[in-house]
Formats: structure tokens, C-alpha cells, sequence
């Protein structure tokens, strides 16, 4: 690269996607985690096979029978139809759970930092008092308040992890809301609504975005960490379930524990992965180090 | 890492030391595990096994079991019932002491017995008892206003403990009394320790009544939940008894422990019988026919064998089959498809129809996992099962108590004579919204009420036999209730172990004559 | 007799992305005892990173010492082991920074700072080392030294903590003492005292002082000699007067003539056009050329090696060939 | 950091566990499930009599705000209440289970700060070398493991490959009237497997945290200054560097401390470890209100209290925030 290419302006965002790309390990996690997601389309959409039909004997090995690759359950249901199947509500309460934290973290955090005063007052103390919930027994009350489908579960997790979101919000809003560019939006007399979501908030993305992708991680851990305790729902399959139904018969079988556990670990670790390659990506200078 | 490898290996230091650690008291210490919580000690006013346990070893009854239904003397050293059939005379021992020193008189035995009978969930087994007499202190006659055949049952240990009067005869509500969670008994051994969903500890009566017993100087009883625990403390012999263990996966484990006995003797008297229920008062199942085409659809021999690997007996009526009121004559709907869909045609569900299936949460095997089955072995005949969960047992209880349910799977004790476990399920005075554990089929049939009541106050064994058997004939058939395996309670315990548990009652019996000899 | 430190041909090279860049070439000083040496220049120059390297503190990787040798009453320190070098740190050599803001530890007492340095070099306690230390803040002038010392940083003020970097730096009677740009965070009452102690410290202690700087005020306040860095070389070296008097190179030139009245020390070098080249883009010929008004076909062919061809050594073609 | 301030704080730490109290005790009591069915069925059925005698027993019969007035009131004086399902005060069984939980979360937070800090401070040395590359590997690696799967495959390991640690528990009840040696050391043994599993996460974090927060405080000019000095480099990372990189460690470990206990139930489940949080989650599937809602007001208490001590520490870490309020 000459230095004529360097000294040309380019975009943050390209900027940003040209660190990224060469970003070894975001690179794998992307490459982990869209394996993760076909194979998770596949086995929703066409995957022929039911994880709870009983095919063969409970408690049949990995790999003791070619076509039941991962072995069989202790009911004999196939443990790969489960992980094909059960990756997209684990996924999907993942995905919405955190979309939930962002809606509530930002809305939050972005009316706190940008009113101040009594609005910010107010908020702070809320988001202080969701923070002194201790967030699974409170997800657990919720739960079985609303009997355990994955929109309880998503919106349980969504309830209970807004709280660092909204900090992290406020913070950006606050730094950003003295700047030049905000202050010449006020000055053409642009309105407040205007101002948050189209000047400050894309100004805030990038650690926004860090962190959302770090956020779809814990709740997916958190979903898992439900269900392991018996308070998913029974009707859909999920990692979390297979590992808290199958928990009773480790002594006898470690398949149907482990590679659930194995999946929902690569899913998360690909997902930091990426989340750590796109905070790099946006600091270029903590790249440096 | 230096720091790592020293901790490491200080560890392991400490482990080597603590198996060779030496085992303290000297006519043995019993380590038994559990899985279910006790809420508290008082046998009186709480059913159930997690009690029951603890409860039989604290207090004494007037009369115990061993293994052949015979009552023999305990409190009582004999006993006399009139003629008639309405009066029961107990002359009681005369050295019995409770463990803060008191004589046990026959107003303890009169006090328990109306206590139970106001206050135990089991209301039928003492309710015929009109008064209590007690002439002099040692003899106690039980006054009846209709014959009662159960009446010498229900005063084994886990269903009659009493309670001294002196304690709870203070005017407070005795199920909510606070000496409840560390009771003053007159049986072999004294409370000593009770942490709430984690341990009891007992040790020996010194005074106990009966000579030369109890064997054991102290039972110490471990809640452990995870049933995988459970095993590895008795594979590591860090407990010597395992009762009511009934997973299939854990009872086969244990039985290669070279040093382990497996058994399932123990539990004729609990009779535990895991069965599907139907809501009659549906109209999806009331037309008999659907109930019975499930009923053929269901393969209870690939339950019992291949979903419990065998260590599960079927069951067919609701009579456990070890009982001597069993009829073994009953229709035992062996699977058969066509037939279950050309009922399901005739009752006018050619093109299926929906279900929801309810079960017990807790461990699988006997629930969940047979409802799992269910959805997959009923869309055979056209049913599409939901498999409806519940969080917890609360929740569990009141959609089914609430009759808001298909189908639920369910698992219910006979508790040693039918009056008291078996009655409640059928008869149609017991369907009682917001009770768990009663009707809660709806199911009524005039004749089986008729049955059950003659067969109540029934005292030749052989007329109430065959009462029992048109009742069961007529239940399995119209199928409010489809049958399908007695509960696989086995007790694992060291094989050195003299005198186990293994009566009627099982470990809900006092283990005064337990002995652990190379022990500890 | 030698110098008491002698800087001989030192080369430093640090890997970048951009290859391996020379920062330091050919760098040859010498002080004496007692003497005042002025390092001028502007930021990028190298001065600093000769400060360091006498130190033994440049950050390696990505830095290292390429060639050459720094010898401190005759040992080569770039041969001494990382043990004895630290002994020398602090002892025999110390060092005062830029910012006295940032340059003290925000978490320790000053007082404790001060006697962390003593008890570093001295077999002396926790107490004698923070009772001499109290004395060293009353010598360099801090009022009720004996309630400062148990002062945090940021109670003080920057000339204060200015102070107490020196206090600290003269704690073990170092033999050289490296000051890098001591004020130019302070304002301009502040550096004048700042100035009066070091040249007082000297007169105690008999150290020899390389004091860093771009202002050429500072200079010809304190120093004896001068060496005159450009791009990593030094381009000219004489005793102060004769540079301050008469410079040769353009470059000092530039720099003199950016003193206005004496003491009003915060102007920057905005006479001289350009910027200092970065060190990648250095080419074969004179670093300066860029920027110079005298600048020939010759000076982009080569570089100027700093010899004698007037008043005193410069290293200019123009000069040399007597064009100015 | 005076009196007043302290007592601010913990005026406002109570309201805000008060607030906790009062939000579940409404939830919970939305709920569906009847605690006196529970009651019933674990009696063994019952009848509807039994029921209202129950619900009259346990004030469930009153309107939902009378409870809450009534509860809120003893709580005040310093009464948690019965609980529905042992029939013993609250405080009681919290008593019993709270000791545990603390020794867990304590050992788990002390490990996971030494090691993961330690893991930290040295991958910051070398911050392009080996170390530093397997230290952040193992961090992210810590933090997408699922704990109680962490707990599951340490349980298999360990009951029979390699059978050096117990894997549930807390103690072995044969010890149980050993000497408190004996006992300490055996508590300790069984401590190992949970302490570990749950702070395997954490560690995690701390190591990427102070990590970074040391590279930071390394590239600082007192840092150049301490060298200059003549320190040597264990005192120049453990002394001078780490006490300014410990100050966003703090902050996160306050922060954490929640979030450590929400771990720990997990992990308590896993390991059958005698604590606040299996009582907790066994209190929720029994409906037994009162012990549930004491957990959850012990628990934003330890999280009370542990943001105070955060603060506190932080004020002490750093003079700088001395004499702020």
C-alpha cells in the first residue's frame, strides 16, 4: 500500500469493515458462526427428520450407527436432528432477547444522557434498581409468572439485561451531544426527537453495535442457563433444554450433554469473536496495541 | 503456575487425607439419601415419604409391619378388636417414654388419633373414629361408628406416629406448630439436627423402649436433588441407603456396584402406580371410546422394558398388583392399532383430533418422558399430542386440580389399603374442584360408588375381595384412568447391611433393628 | 581524562509498518561534570530518544539500539546487563520528564515516591528514606515539606510536582542528570525558578545536566554546550555563546531567530516552513533540505557529515562550501 | 468519605432492596399456582376445608395490598416472614444457606480476580507474545462457555475419570463430627470443583480486562519515570502499574458481583451445593412467597453492599476520589 492510498479520505465505515476483514480471528468467527446459522436454517426449514421422534434404542453411542451421527438421547431420539432443530429457537430467543435489551438500553439511555436533569435522575435510578435485581432469579420469577414460551423467555432476558446497555448509552450521548455537529443541529433548529435519532444515535453505533453483538452471547447463555434449570419451554427444542433433560444420565451417557454445550459454546465464542474484531475495527487505535 | 501446581497439589494432599480419615461412631452411623424435601418431622399432619422417613424413626405407633401385611405389637403390646367390628381395645406398653421423659400414656394415643383424623390429608383412615376411650393409663379403645376394615393399617408407623400430648396438645394449630420441625417422639431415635432441605440428623434413643434397640447410634438423612449426586455418593460410600430410587439409568448403575444391594421389595405398601388420566367431564374424551383407544395404542410393555430399561413392572388396574386385593382378570389392553382407530372412528373422531398432555414435573422417566411417548406413539391413531409443561409442581397441581387438562400423566399411592389410597380417585363425592389428588377425572359411576362403599366397612376379607374385583373390572374398563407400571421404587443399601428395610412400609418403618457391622 | 559520559556513533532503530526506520544516526556528545549540555531541537528530532537511550529505556521491541556506544565514565552501557543498568538508573543516572502532570504515580504519596527512589539505591528503611526525602523537598524549595510529602500528586501544582521530579531525580546524587523539557509544561515565572534549582542543584551536587529543549531562551540560560539535532543527527555542536552568537546550519539559524524578546519561551518554530520530515521518507541527501533556503542539487545527493568548516562543527553543505 | 455519606448510601441501598421486595412480592402473587394447593399436595391432597384452613393460616386469604402492607411492615422490624413450606422463619432457613453461597461467591471472586489479573498483568508484558495471545483465547473461550455446562463436563471428569475432587456438596457427612481442621479442609476440597466452574467466567474477563487496563497504565509517563528510577519490573507491574490498572478491575468487579450471583445458582445446582440460590429456585417452583422474596432482598442486599465496598475500595485505590462524595 503506497502512502498516496493512505492519505486518501475514506469512510468510517469502510474503514472500519477493511480492519475487520483483516481480523483473523473476527474472520473465523464469522466463518463459525455462519456455518452455525446454515446449518440452523437447514435443519429448521429442511431438515426431514423430527428431534422428538424415537428412532432408535436411548442411550445409543456417537457414531456406534452411521445415520445417528451424534447418538441418541435417553428417550432414543436422535441428538443431531435435536441440535439441527433446536439451533433456531436458541438463536432466535438470543437474537430477540437482545434486540429487546437494545430497544429498552438505548431508548433509555439515550433520553437520560441527551434530557439530563430530573429525566436522566429518574432513569439513572431505575437502571440502578435493575441492577440490584439479581437478574436469573428474576428471570425465573417472570418465567414461571408467564408460563415458559420463548417470547416470555426472550422478553425475561430482554427485562433483566437493558440496564448496561442504557449506561452505555447515556455515556456516548452525553459525549457526543457537546459536539460541534450537535450543537449546529440545534442552531438550524432542528427538534429533539430529530436531533437523538438521526444526529447522536448513528454517531453512538459503533460501540452501540459492540455491544449488541456481545448482548445476543449472554443471552443466549442465558437462555441456555433457563432451560439447563427446567424453566424452558418443552415444546420446542432448544441447547439449553437438551442439556437440562439429559442432565440426569451424565454418569451413563456424556454425548447428549456435550455437543449441545459444545454448540451453544461456539455460537457464543463466534459471536465475541466478531463482537471483538468490530470493537477493534471501530478503535483503530486499540488496535495499535 | 508454580502457584497453580502447589495448590494442585495440596489438593490432592488433602484428598488422600480425608479417605483415610477415620470414621467416628462406633455401633455405626447410617448415611441415607433422598431426593424429596421434608417440609417438617410430623408424621400426623404431613403424608407423604419425604416425611414419613424421618417421621417412623422419631415417633412410634401402637402397631408396626414387617413383611407379610401381619400387624405385630409395637406401642401396643396387644390388641383387641370387638366383634362387632366398632370398637378396638389397645393395651398399650408400660415402659414407653418420649424422649423428653415423659411416660406415653393413652391420652397421647387418643390425642394423636384425633389429631390425625382432623388434621391428616387421608381422611379417610381414621374417619369413622367416633371417640377414644382410655380407661386406665396404658389402655386406649377406639370407638367406631361403622365397621372399618383399614382401621389396623392406618395404625402402622408411617400413617399413625404419636405425638405427645404435652407438646402439641397446647391449643395451636398442630399442622403449623413450631415443635414440628424438631418433634419430641418415643420411637428409637431423637432429632438432633433439621436444615431445611439439606440434612437430618438422628441419633439413638438411649431410653427406647424395646430392649437392646436401636442397633445404629445415629441416621444421618442427606437431601441431595440431582439423582446423578446421589448415585456417586453411593458409589464413593458416602451413604449406605438409597431408597425410593427409581431411574432406570441409576438403578442399573448402582447394580454393578460390587458392594451395593439392589431391591425392590419395600414398597407393597405404598403401592405407587404411575398412570395416564383422562378428563372425563371433556367432551374430546367423554365417549368412552376414545379413552379405550388409547388405551389400545399404548404399549406399556415397550414402557416398562424399553423406556425403563426393564426395572419397571406393568400395571393394570388400580390396585397395585402386589396387593391381595388385586384382580389379575382385568382387561390388559394389549396394543393394537386398528382397533384403537376403528374406535376412534365409531366414537366419531375419524380425522383425529387434538390433545394436550400434562405431567409432574421433576425426574423424567416417569412422567415426562412417558408423555414424550405419548406424542409420538398417539399420532399413530391420529391424535396430535401437545405436550403441555408446567415450571414447577404448583402449577402442575392446579391446572389438574382446576380440571384444566386433557390428559395428564400422574402418579398416585395406594398407601397399603384401598380405602385410604384408591377410594379417593373414583368415588363420586371426592370430585372436588381445587383438590388435588381426588376425582379429579370427574368420573362417576353409581355402581363403583356402591362397590366402594360396602367394600369400606366390608370385614370378611373374602366379600371385600370380590367387591374390589367388579370395581376394578369396571374401572379398567371404562378407563377414566389407563394404567400403565407401578412405580419402580428399589432401595440400593450396602450388602453388609443387617435387617434392611424391606417390610411392607419399607424405610417408612422404624430401623431399630437396623445394624451396619463392619461399619463404619 | 574522558568525559564523564560519551555518546559515541550512536545509531537507534525502530521497526515500524513501515520497515525499519533509522531515529537516531551517528549521534556522537560528551559532557563533563559539572557541565551544562543543551540538546535543541524540534519535537521529532531525536532528542528525546537520546535521552533514552542513555537511559537504557527505549521501549524495545519495536526499539533497539543498532549501533555505537554510550559510556558512562568509561562503561558502555549498551553492554551492561539489564540488572546493573537498573542500578545505574536512579544512581548514577536520572531523568526529569516533560509532564510533570502525568509523570508522577497518582496513586502513591510524593513523599513515598521520593523514598521508593532512595530505598531503590540506599540500604536505608521506609522511615530514614522518607525523612531524607522530606529534606530533599524542602531543598528544592517546597514549602512545609513535611505535610507535602504525605500530598498526592494531584494536590500539587505543576510546579510543584516539577519539584518534586527533581527531588526525586537528585535523591541518589545521579552524576548525570537528563532533563527533558522540564518546563515547558509550566508558565513562565515557574520555569525561571525551575531553571534557578537545577542550576542550584548542580552547584551542590556537581552533576552533569543534558538538558533537553526547543527553546532556545532555555539555552542560553543554562547551558555551557550545545548540540543542535535534526532528523536523528546532531547538525551542529559548539559551546553556547559561539552557537547562540553565531550559528552556522540554517536550521539554527531558524531556531534563533524564533527567540523574541527573552523568556516569552512558547513560541514555536512557525518561521521555519515545512515540518520535520517523517523518519521513513528520509532520502540520501540533507534532511533539512526540504525546508532550506539554500538548498543545491548537492544537498539532495548527500548528507552533510558535521565537521569544522568555520566558527565551529556543522553539518551543511551550504556552509561547507561557504555559500552562507 | 464520611458518616453521612456512608449512611446515605446505605439508606438508599435499602430502599432500592425494598423496591426489589415489593416489585417480585406483586409479580409473584400474579403468578398462577395456589401455595396452599402446594401445601395440600405435599400433605398429600387434602381436601377444600384443608385449603382455607391453610390460606387462613398463611394471611393468603387477605387482599393482595393488606399482604403487602403486612410484609412490608415486618420486614421493617426486621421479620421476613414464615415460609409457606417449611413452617419456620425465613431468616432461619436464609441463615442456614447464606454462609455457603457467600463461601462460594467470595472463592469464586477472589480466584477469578488473583488469577485472571495475574493472567493479565503478565499476558500485558509481552503484549504481541504467546501468553498474551493463549490469554485472550482462554478469555473469550471462558466467557462463551455455559457455567453449568463448565459444571457438567468437571462432574463427569471428575466422578470417574480422575475421582481427586468430590463433585457435589459441600461437605462429607462422615466428617461431620470431625474436629474444624478436619472439616476446613474437607469444606475446602469440596469447594474446589464450584469455586472453579464459577469462576472460570470470570476469570476470563478479568484477564482481558486487566489486560488492557495494564497496557494502558504501561504506555503512562509515571511508569517511564518509575523505570527511570531504577525499579525493577515485578515492582514497575505489580506495584506501580497495577494499583492504577485495578481501578476499572474494581469497578467491574462490583459491577459483577450481581451477576456472580446469578452464576452461582447455576453452579449451586450443578453441584448440589447447600446454598441461598437452589433455595431460591426450589422456593419459586414451590410458590413458597416469603422465602423467595427473602432471598431476593438478601441478594440485592449482597449486591448492595458489595457496590459500597466498590466504592469504598475505589475511593481507597484511588486518592484522587478522596474526599468526593
Amino acid at each position: 500500500m503506497t502512502d498516496a492510498v493512505a492519505f486518501k479520505p475514506e469512510s468510517p465505515a469502510r474503514e472500519a469493515w477493511r480492519m475487520f476483514r483483516r481480523n483473523i480471528p473476527a474472520m473465523i468467527g464469522v466463518v463459525v458462526l455462519s456455518i452455525i446459522v446454515l446449518a440452523t436454517l437447514w435443519g429448521t426449514f429442511f431438515f426431514a427428520g423430527n428431534p422428538y421422534e424415537i428412532v432408535w434404542a436411548p442411550h445409543e453411542a456417537p457414531g456406534v450407527a452411521p445415520e445417528f451421527l451424534l447418538g441418541t438421547d435417553y428417550l432414543g431420539r436422535d441428538i443431531f436432528a435435536g441440535l439441527v432443530t433446536g439451533g433456531g429457537p436458541t438463536l432466535a430467543v438470543g437474537a430477540a432477547a437482545a434486540a429487546i435489551t437494545m430497544v429498552i438500553g438505548i431508548s433509555l439511555g439515550a433520553l437520560a444522557g441527551f434530557y439530563g436533569g430530573w429525566v436522566d435522575n429518574l432513569l439513572m435510578r431505575i437502571t440502578e434498581f435493575f441492577q440490584v435485581l439479581p437478574t436469573l432469579l428474576f428471570a425465573m420469577v417472570l418465567v414461571t409468572l408467564f408460563s415458559p414460551t420463548l417470547t416470555t423467555i426472550a422478553l425475561a432476558i430482554g427485562v433483566v439485561s437493558w440496564p448496561q446497555t442504557a449506561r452505555l448509552t447515556r455515556a456516548e450521548v452525553m459525549k457526543i451531544k457537546e459536539l460541534e455537529y450537535v450543537t449546529a443541529a440545534r442552531a438550524i433548529g432542528a427538534k429533539n426527537r430529530r436531533i437523538i435519532w438521526q444526529v447522536i444515535l448513528p454517531n453512538a453505533a459503533p460501540p452501540l453495535i459492540v455491544s449488541a453483538t456481545l448482548t445476543i452471547g449472554v443471552a443466549i447463555l442465558f437462555e441456555a442457563g433457563l432451560s439447563f434449570l427446567g424453566l424452558g419451554d418443552p415444546n420446542t427444542m432448544s441447547w439449553g433444554l437438551m442439556i437440562g433433560s439429559n442432565r440426569a444420565y451424565i454418569l451413563d451417557a456424556w454425548w447428549p450433554v456435550t455437543f449441545p454445550g459444545l454448540a451453544i459454546f461456539l455460537t457464543v465464542f463466534s459471536v465475541s469473536l466478531i463482537g471483538d474484531g468490530l470493537n477493534d475495527a471501530f478503535n483503530p487505535k486499540l488496535r495499535e496495541r | 503456575m508454580k502457584l497453580m501446581t502447589r495448590l494442585m497439589g495440596a489438593a490432592v494432599i488433602a484428598a488422600s487425607a480425608l479417605s483415610s480419615a477415620p470414621l467416628f461412631a462406633e455401633g455405626g452411623t447410617l448415611v441415607i439419601v433422598a431426593n424429596q424435601v421434608p417440609r417438617h418431622l410430623n408424621g400426623a399432619v404431613q403424608s407423604g415419604i419425604a416425611t414419613a422417613v424421618p417421621s417412623t424413626q422419631i415417633f412410634a405407633s401402637p402397631l408396626r409391619y414387617d413383611e407379610d401385611w401381619t400387624p405385630q405389637p409395637y406401642l401396643a403390646e396387644s390388641w383387641e378388636m370387638s366383634e362387632d367390628g366398632l370398637s378396638l381395645t389397645l393395651n398399650l406398653v408400660q415402659n414407653a417414654t418420649f424422649h423428653d421423659g415423659k411416660p406415653v400414656t393413652s391420652e397421647d394415643v387418643a390425642f394423636s388419633i384425633m389429631t390425625i383424623k382432623e388434621n391428616h390429608p387421608f381422611q379417610t383412615m381414621f374417619a369413622p373414629v367416633e371417640s377414644i376411650d382410655t380407661p386406665d393409663a396404658h389402655t386406649a379403645i377406639i370407638r367406631l361408628s361403622k365397621p372399618h376394615p383399614a382401621l389396623l393399617l392406618a395404625l402402622s408407623p408411617a400413617l399413625a406416629p404419636i405425638i405427645p400430648k404435652h407438646v402439641f396438645g397446647d391449643g395451636q394449630d398442630v399442622k403449623a406448630h413450631p415443635a414440628n420441625a424438631m418433634p419430641v417422639g418415643s420411637g428409637p431415635f431423637i432429632v438432633t439436627e433439621f436444615t431445611p432441605g439439606e440434612a437430618i440428623v438422628l441419633k439413638k434413643n438411649p431410653d427406647f423402649f424395646l430392649e437392646g434397640r436401636p442397633k445404629l447410634d445415629e441416621i444421618i438423612l442427606r437431601i441431595i436433588q440431582d439423582p446423578s449426586a446421589m448415585v456417586i455418593a453411593m458409589e464413593n460410600g458416602e451413604a449406605d441407603m438409597y431408597p425410593f430410587l427409581a431411574g432406570s439409568q441409576d438403578i442399573r448403575r448402582l447394580e454393578k456396584v460390587e458392594s451395593l444391594t439392589i431391591t425392590n421389595e419395600g414398597y407393597a405398601g405404598i403401592g405407587p402406580i404411575n398412570w395416564l388420566a383422562f378428563n372425563t367431564a371433556s367432551p374430546k374424551l367423554s365417549d368412552m371410546r376414545v379413552r379405550q383407544a388409547i388405551a389400545y395404542a399404548v404399549d406399556r410393555d415397550f414402557i416398562t422394558k424399553a423406556l425403563h430399561r426393564g426395572v419397571s413392572t406393568q400395571q393394570r388396574g388400580p390396585i397395585i398388583e402386589s396387593s391381595p386385593f388385586f384382580d389379575a382378570s382385568v382387561e390388559p389392553f394389549n396394543v393394537d392399532l386398528d382397533k384403537a382407530k376403528t374406535l376412534m372412528v365409531e366414537a366419531g373422531f375419524a380425522d383425529g383430533m387434538e390433545l394436550s398432555v400434562d405431567y409432574i414435573p421433576g425426574p423424567a422417566e416417569q412422567q415426562k418422558t412417558i408423555a414424550e411417548y405419548l406424542k409420538s406413539q398417539l399420532d399413530k391413531i391420529g391424535i396430535t399430542v401437545t405436550v403441555r409443561a408446567a415450571p414447577d409442581f404448583p402449577t402442575w397441581a392446579g391446572r389438574v386440580a382446576g380440571h384444566d387438562f386433557e390428559l395428564t400423566m400422574d402418579n398416585v399411592f395406594n398407601w397399603g389399603d384401598p380405602v385410604i389410597g384408591v377410594h379417593r380417585t373414583y368415588l363420586t363425592d371426592n370430585i372436588r374442584q381445587g383438590v388435588i389428588w381426588s376425582n379429579t377425572q370427574s368420573y362417576s359411576n353409581a355402581r363403583v360408588d356402591e362397590l366402594l362403599a360396602a367394600a369400606a366397612v366390608e370385614l370378611d376379607i373374602d366379600k371385600r375381595k370380590a367387591l374390589y374385583a367388579e370395581f376394578q373390572q369396571i374401572v379398567v374398563g371404562e378407563v377414566p384412568v389407563y394404567f400403565i407400571n407401578a412405580t419402580p421404587y428399589h432401595t440400593a443399601y450396602t450388602s453388609s447391611m443387617v435387617n434392611p428395610p424391606l417390610g411392607i412400609w419399607g424405610p417408612m418403618h422404624p430401623m431399630d433393628m437396623v445394624e451396619l457391622p463392619d461399619a463404619n | 581524562m574522558s568525559a564523564l559520559l560519551e555518546i559515541e556513533n550512536l545509531r537507534v532503530a525502530f521497526n515500524t509498518r513501515h520497515g525499519e526506520v533509522t531515529a537516531l544516526d551517528s549521534v556522537s556528545l560528551t559532557v563533563n561534570a559539572g557541565e551544562t549540555l543543551g540538546v535543541v531541537g524540534e519535537s521529532g528530532c531525536g532528542k528525546s530518544i537520546t535521552a533514552l537511550s542513555v537511559m537504557g529505556l527505549i521501549p524495545s521491541p519495536p526499539g533497539r539500539i543498532a549501533g555505537g556506544a554510550i559510556r558512562l565514565a568509561g562503561e558502555d552501557l549498551t553492554r551492561v546487563s539489564e540488572a546493573r543498568m537498573r542500578a545505574l538508573r536512579g544512581a548514577e543516572l536520572a531523568m526529569i520528564f516533560q509532564e510533570p502532570m502525568t509523570s508522577l504515580n497518582p496513586v502513591f504519596t510524593v513523599g513515598d515516591q521520593i523514598a521508593e527512589a532512595i530505598m531503590l539505591h540506599q540500604k536505608v528503611g521506609h522511615a530514614q528514606a522518607f525523612r531524607d526525602a522530606v529534606a530533599l523537598l524542602d531543598r528544592v524549595g517546597i514549602p512545609s515539606p513535611d505535610r507535602r510529602a504525605r500530598d498526592y500528586p494531584h494536590q500539587l501544582s505543576g510546579g510543584m510536582r516539577q519539584r518534586v521530579m527533581i527531588a526525586m531525580a537528585v535523591s541518589c546524587r545521579p552524576r548525570v542528570l537528563i532533563a527533558d523539557e522540564p518546563t515547558t509544561a509550566l508558565d513562565v515565572t515557574v520555569q525561571a525558578q525551575i531553571f534557578d534549582l537545577l542550576n542550584e542543584i548542580q552547584r551542590d551536587f556537581g552533576a552533569a545536566i543534558i538538558l533537553i529543549t526547543h527553546d532556545m531562551g532555555a539555552i542560553s540560560e543554562m547551558a555551557d554546550r550545545v548540540a543542535v539535532m535534526y532528523a536523528g543527527r546532531v547538525i551542529e555542536e559548539a559551546d553556547a555563546d559561539d552557537v547562540l552568537d553565531h550559528p552556522q546550519h540554517p536550521y539554527t539559524r531558524g531556531l534563533i531567530s524564533c527567540i523574541p524578546a527573552l523568556g516569552k519561551g512558547d513560541t514555536e518554530l512557525r518561521e521555519i516552513p515545512g515540518v520535520v520530515p517523517p523518519l521513513h521518507r528520509l532520502g540520501a541527501g540533507c534532511a533539512f533540505a526540504e525546508r532550506c533556503a539554500h538548498r543545491n542539487g548537492r544537498c539532495d545527493s548527500g548528507k552533510p557529515l558535521l565537521v569544522n568548516h568555520g566558527h565551529h562543527p556543522a553539518a551543511c553543505h551550504a556552509v561547507q562550501e561557504g555559500r552562507i | 468519605m464520611s458518616a453521612s455519606f456512608l449512611f446515605r448510601r446505605l439508606v438508599y441501598g435499602l430502599v432500592l432492596m425494598l423496591g426489589v421486595v415489593v416489585l417480585n412480592f406483586i409479580l409473584i402473587r400474579l403468578a398462577p399456582g395456589d401455595p396452599a394447593v402446594v401445601i395440600a399436595g405435599e400433605m398429600g391432597g387434602g381436601d377444600a376445608a384443608l385449603l382455607d384452613a391453610i390460606r387462613a393460616q398463611y394471611g393468603l386469604d387477605k387482599p393482595l395490598l393488606t399482604q403487602l402492607g403486612i410484609y412490608l411492615g415486618s420486614i421493617l422490624q426486621g421479620d421476613l416472614g414464615q415460609s409457606f413450606f417449611f413452617n419456620q422463619p425465613v431468616a432461619t432457613l436464609i441463615g442456614n444457606r447464606i454462609g455457603p453461597t457467600i463461601l462460594l461467591v467470595l472463592s469464586a471472586q477472589v480466584l477469578s480476580i488473583l488469577l485472571g489479573v495475574f493472567l493479565g498483568v503478565i499476558a500485558a508484558r509481552k503484549p504481541n507474545g504467546v501468553l498474551s495471545g493463549v490469554v485472550s483465547v482462554v478469555a473469550t473461550v471462558g466467557y462463551a462457555v455455559p457455567v453449568f455446562w463448565t459444571g457438567i463436563m468437571l462432574i463427569i471428569l471428575f466422578a470417574s475419570v480422575f475421582p481427586i475432587f468430590p463433585v457435589e456438596g459441600m461437605q462429607s457427612v462422615r466428617l461431620r463430627d470431625a474436629g474444624l481442621w478436619v472439616r476446613s479442609v474437607d469444606i475446602a476440597h469440596h469447594l474446589v470443583l464450584p469455586a472453579f466452574t464459577l469462576a472460570l467466567i470470570y476469570l476470563a474477563q478479568y484477564a482481558r480486562l486487566s489486560r488492557a487496563s495494564m497496557l494502558d497504565v504501561l504506555g503512562s509517563d509515571y511508569i517511564r519515570t518509575a523505570r527511570a528510577k531504577g525499579a525493577p519490573e515485578h515492582s514497575i507491574l505489580f506495584k506501580h502499574a497495577l494499583r492504577n490498572a485495578s481501578l476499572p478491575i474494581l469497578t467491574v468487579a462490583g459491577l459483577q458481583f450481581g451477576n456472580l450471583i446469578s452464576g452461582a445458582l447455576l453452579v449451586e445446582t450443578v453441584f448440589n451445593w447447600p446454598g441461598m440460590g437452589r433455595l431460591a429456585f426450589e422456593s419459586i417452583l414451590r410458590r413458597d412467597y416469603p422465602t423467595v422474596l427473602g432471598v431476593l432482598f438478601f441478594a440485592s442486599a449482597m449486591v448492595v453492599v458489595a457496590n459500597l465496598l466498590t466504592d469504598l475500595s475505589y475511593r481507597l485505590a484511588d486518592p484522587r476520589l478522596r474526599g468526593k462524595t
